[in-house]
């Protein structure tokens, strides 16, 4: 009960305060409020296709203007599966005196032709598509992390519509922690890459030096493209491997 | 951006919201919480923010609503609120 | 590579961490050797960005090269505050990896590839945090460490360690959201992320009035109060840190809420600026006394404690109390605002020191009970020495960094006519005096009984041999655990020794922006 | 009250509903006795933060914040420009804002030149920024989006290693044992 008053009052407190700030708004669709008329959002606006030749600004800021936000975004979810592994994956045999709470057998659910050869049909296509979203993330909406959990979500669909046991034998734990780990490393050895050339880190127009035929517009094109590789590697390793440790309870064994 | 659509997905969003969080069993909480996720997809994609409404399509309606169900799988399914 | 040096500091723990991934899971025995690499490499580049610093005044580093216009790419600035919070982080990290030599305390010890890299990839973001010039990076950076946090707290073997870890993720969640909307506000008005973009519109007079900036200067304070476990917002600190494996409580409890701290202080000097805050808002005398019942109740709650972490756990939030009272005392010469700073630097080391000890002493007896000490020091000379020292810095007597960073608090606090802050402070340095004097009588006198009979054989044996009889673990690791404890030791005492040397290096940034002497620049 | 109404609700709109959600959120976090339900809770206040930035980025008639695309057979310095320009003719139409047109020349002078000088300061008002969305927003939103989901899967990994140890989710449960335990 006092957490429920407390709740209230802070509840009340944050609502007071945001109702107080909300009346100083600019209004919903403002073009010239100052977020949307301030020199940064209109810089990435008029400059980003001069700059970098992406015409998704949004990619263009994300892998860009602000990559090293992106870098560090993929080291969160990196950090996720490695923090859920951490928790939850039972790697050692359970100490003596300590007694784990017995779970309820839950009734088997019946292996049903259809849904596995729907999804044995499916599941190629989805992938096929995660690799258009992250290859044509320059062009339309999409990029690394979309693809890489759409593919991630390919892997989740056979671990749900099979068995847990038949997706880790496409994507075993030692696997999915080398391809998460190696798809970060793409991301900041770009970086480092650029460091070693003498430019600022993530520079990536510097790369035209190595890159076939390219001035540094379209080098920091082609690397915006390669780093959202490295950032659907790591997501697709990682969406499953949270997946496959929350539905085993850590054990990778049994599964949903 | 039209904004009669905007308010009609706005009210359903909080409906969505109060629903997920009074339903008692956790499945459905989550399968409802699925479908916030989508709408507020939808309200992003009318907002002109495609890549996040993209984003929110895959992570929030898609893999979070996953995740949840497969924790209710292994803990228990009822709530007391 | 000296160019190059602000993000070397952020990003070499990083690389280590992902190295680590790769080889720790054919080798698990390269992740400790990689470890220490990452953070030799952060701490050497650290260094060498402060001498720069100490050369040419402040450091600015462009990610991806985006200088023109300011504020389309990702800054880092280094002025003599982060650089030494750098060298201090670094530092205390590395005295943890030592000390982490063979883990303890954790469910088990087949992660240690999972504990190493959630350890280095905690540096990179508390490395990060310090480094950026960037409000939404940080928020970005505040997510790496936390999570990491979380999941370096959920490891440990204790059946109450889980529930503090949720209780940990919810709070700190709420935090980091609070922060993110307090940066979409300023956002919103001033249409800049980077933080001097920011400080130029806020101050602008037409700005000045707007409501929505002091929302977001709420929010983002609450949001950071909740992640420095200020009194109020707490709640997550003691149990999370008591309960987290010995390692992790290390690294988490020296490092986590003092950055925080520097979190907080960088919000008023480099978001909102000193002239906003201390003359626009005038809101000192109220975090004032929040900061004197946050040190009163830490101590308070800290008497009445018997394990040894968790009071250790009330002590820092009285800590806390001081560097938050301390930054917003608003004296003439801002000797509270250094103070404060300088308390950053010397609680990091102190707390470091404290739980080293608390951790050997873990380890020895599996026990966290206080009257478990009795009669240690005569079987472990060498830690009980490492917790007096830190034990007398925390109650601030002269040759150690407590007594210095009190002095200026004081200082601060008699500038600034508030006397209740003083008394606060004396009335918690008397308080830590009974707490570590109480600790040292059972330890050097052995005047309690030995209430754990099964730990009674262990007595009158040396510290080389006998362990414990509950221990499963060796002797092996405790002579790396030693050398930590007494490099934190010796890093108090020098703290101490140069104290005037720190404030100088403080005040070359401070003082430039002191609102209080002239007309700072905007 | 319809002066009420159009003046402070409509044009507000969808910062009344963040603030609702966000509110619901923060109760649900605080006062849910499920640990689920505190999570998704957690997620709701995550996703109100996220309908706050989006809406900053609104602006009235401004579309999506991607170029129309180029031809890939030009070469790309030429097709910059020659997109740009046609681009520019096609929305400018529809543009309902106040635009701030350039004339097609110096635009195109502004683009060669920008297109070699990788930092672009020379690429001056080539492009009506009320045409485009404001990127920034969901630049970060994406990056909040991501740091939610890494969150709710550590929490709910926790909330698996809860179940483990105390065999129940509901808080109040837990909080008897931890003072049975502590007593007995």
């Amino acid at each position: 009960m006092g957490m429920r008053i407390l709740g209230f009052i802070a509840v009340f407190v944050t609502g007071a305060l945001l109702t107080y700030g909300v009346a100083d708004f600019p209004k919903w669709g403002d073009p010239h409020s100052p977020a949307n008329a301030g020199e940064v959002s209109t810089y990435f606006i008029q400059n980003t296709k001069a700059d970098t030749h992406v015409p998704n600004i949004v990619t263009a800021v994300l892998a860009d203007y602000r990559g090293y936000d992106t870098m560090f975004e993929t080291v969160v979810i990196f950090i996720a599966g490695v923090a859920i592994m951490a928790i939850l994956r039972v790697l050692a045999t359970i100490p003596p005196g300590h007694q784990p709470v017995q779970y309820d057998p839950r009734k088997k659910i019946a292996y049903d032709p259809i849904i596995s050869v729907t999804c044995r049909l499916i599941v190629p296509v989805i992938q096929l598509f995660a690799l258009y979203v992250v290859a044509h993330g320059h062009h339309s909406p999409g990029g690394g992390f979309q693809g890489g959990v759409i593919l991630g979500a390919s892997f989740i669909l056979i671990a749900i519509t099979s068995n847990l046991r038949s997706a880790l034998r496409r994507f075993s734990e030692k696997r999915f922690i080398f391809i998460a780990c190696a798809g970060a490393l793409i991301y900041s050895g770009f970086g480092l890459t650029t460091l070693l050339f003498g430019r600022n880190f993530l520079d990536y127009g510097v790369l035209s030096k190595i890159m076939f035929d390219t001035d540094e517009v379209m080098a920091r094109s082609h690397s915006m493209l390669g780093v959202e590789i490295g950032v659907m590697l790591t997501v697709t390793a990682i969406m499953f491997a949270i997946y496959a440790n929350l539905s085993s309870r850590g054990a990778l064994r049994g599964g949903l | 951006m039209i904004w009669q659509f905007d308010i009609i997905i706005l009210i359903f969003l909080v409906i969505t919201a109060v629903i997920s969080l009074r339903v008692r069993d956790l499945l459905s909480a989550s399968m409802i919480f699925g479908v916030y996720s989508f709408l507020i997809c939808l309200l992003w994609a009318e907002m002109g923010a495609v890549d996040v409404a993209f984003t929110e399509a895959a992570v929030g309606a898609g893999v979070s609503a996953v995740f949840l169900i497969a924790t209710v799988f292994n803990t228990n399914r009822r709530s007391s609120d | 590579m000296a160019d190059q040096s602000p993000v070397i500091v952020v990003v070499a723990p990083l690389f280590a961490a992902l190295l680590a991934g790769l080889i720790g899971m054919r080798e698990k025995r390269a992740c400790l050797p990689l470890t220490l690499l990452g953070l030799v490499v952060s701490l050497s580049a650290a260094i060498v960005l402060f001498r720069r610093v100490l050369a040419e005044g402040e450091v600015r580093y462009f990610l991806g090269g985006w200088d023109k216009p300011l504020g389309i790419g990702i800054e880092l600035r280094i002025d003599t505050v982060n650089g030494l919070v750098l060298i201090v982080i670094a530092i205390v990290s590395l005295i943890s990896a030592i000390f982490s030599f063979r883990p303890h305390g954790q469910r088990d010890t087949e992660k240690n590839m999972h504990f190493y890299i959630l350890f280095l990839l905690l540096c990179a973001g508390l490395f990060g945090i310090t480094a950026t010039a960037d409000a939404f990076n940080l928020y970005v950076l505040v997510e790496v460490s936390s999570l990491t946090s979380y999941a370096l707290v959920a490891m440990g073997s204790l059946r109450r360690g889980t529930v503090a870890a949720f209780n940990y993720i919810i709070m700190g969640t709420i935090g980091a959201s609070f922060y993110l909307l307090g940066v979409g506000y300023l956002y919103m008005q001033t249409g800049a992320l980077n933080m001097e973009g920011i400080r130029v519109v806020v101050n602008q007079p037409d700005v000045l009035a707007s409501k929505a900036v002091l929302v977001a200067f709420v929010f983002i304070l609450t949001g950071v109060w909740i992640k420095t476990a200020f009194f109020p917002l707490h709640g997550w600190l003691p149990n999370a840190y008591a309960y987290a494996p010995t390692t992790s409580s290390t690294l988490l409890a020296p490092l986590m809420t003092k950055v925080f701290v520097y979190v907080m202080i960088r919000i008023m000097l480099s978001v909102f600026g000193l002239v906003w805050v201390f003359e626009h808002l005038s809101w000192s005398h109220i975090v004032v006394w929040l900061s004197v019942i946050a040190i009163l109740a830490g101590s308070i709650i800290a008497l009445t404690q018997t394990e040894l972490k968790k009071m250790l756990g009330f002590l820092i939030i009285a800590e806390v109390g001081y560097m938050v009272g301390g930054a917003w005392l608003a004296d003439e010469g801002l000797w509270g605002f250094k103070g404060a700073i300088y308390h950053i630097v010397s609680d990091a080391f102190m707390t470091s020191c404290l739980f080293i000890a608390a951790g050997i002493f873990y380890r020895r007896h599996d026990c966290h009970d206080i009257a478990s000490l009795d009669g240690a020091f005569k079987r472990m000379p060498l830690t009980m020495t490492g917790l007096l020292v830190g034990g007398l810095a925390m109650i601030g007597v002269p040759p150690t960094c407590g007594f210095f960073s009190k002095w200026y608090l004081i200082r601060g606090g008699i500038d600034s006519g508030h006397w209740g802050y003083v008394v606060a402070l004396i009335i918690s340095s008397l308080v830590n005096a009974v707490l570590f004097f109480r600790i040292f009588e059972i330890a050097f006198f052995g005047k309690k009984p030995v209430e754990h009979a099964d730990h009674g054989d262990s007595h009158g044996h040396g510290e080389e041999h006998a362990p414990a009889p509950a221990e499963p673990t060796g002797q092996a690791p405790m002579p790396t655990a030693l050398v930590a404890l007494m490099l934190s030791a010796g890093f108090i005492l020098l703290i101490g020794i140069f104290n005037g040397q720190i404030m100088e290096w403080i005040s070359l940034t401070v003082d430039p922006l002191n609102p209080f002497t002239k007309t700072p620049p905007l | 009250m319809r002066e009420f109404f159009e003046s402070y609700i409509v044009p507000y709109f969808n910062f009344w509903v963040y603030v609702i959600l966000m509110m619901i959120g923060m109760f649900a976090m605080i006062t849910k006795n499920n640990l689920i339900k505190k999570l998704i809770g957690m997620s709701i206040f995550q996703t109100a933060i996220i309908l706050f930035y989006v809406s900053l980025g609104v602006k009235d008639g401004a579309t999506i914040p991607i170029y129309f695309h180029e031809h890939k057979e030009e070469s790309h310095a030429e097709g910059t420009s020659e997109d740009a320009h046609h681009k520019e003719e096609e929305s400018s139409h529809e543009s309902v804002g106040p635009g701030i047109l350039t004339d097609a020349e110096r635009k195109q002078a502004h683009l060669e030149a920008g297109d070699h000088t990788p930092h672009g300061e020379a690429a001056g008002h080539a492009v009506n920024p009320d045409e485009f969305t404001n990127p920034l927003p969901h630049v970060l939103m994406l990056t909040a989006i991501v740091v939610g989901v890494a969150t709710l899967g550590v929490a709910l990994a926790v909330c698996q290693l809860i179940y483990r140890e105390f065999g129940t989710l509901e808080e109040s449960e837990i909080l008897t044992q931890i003072k049975q335990s502590n007593h007995g």
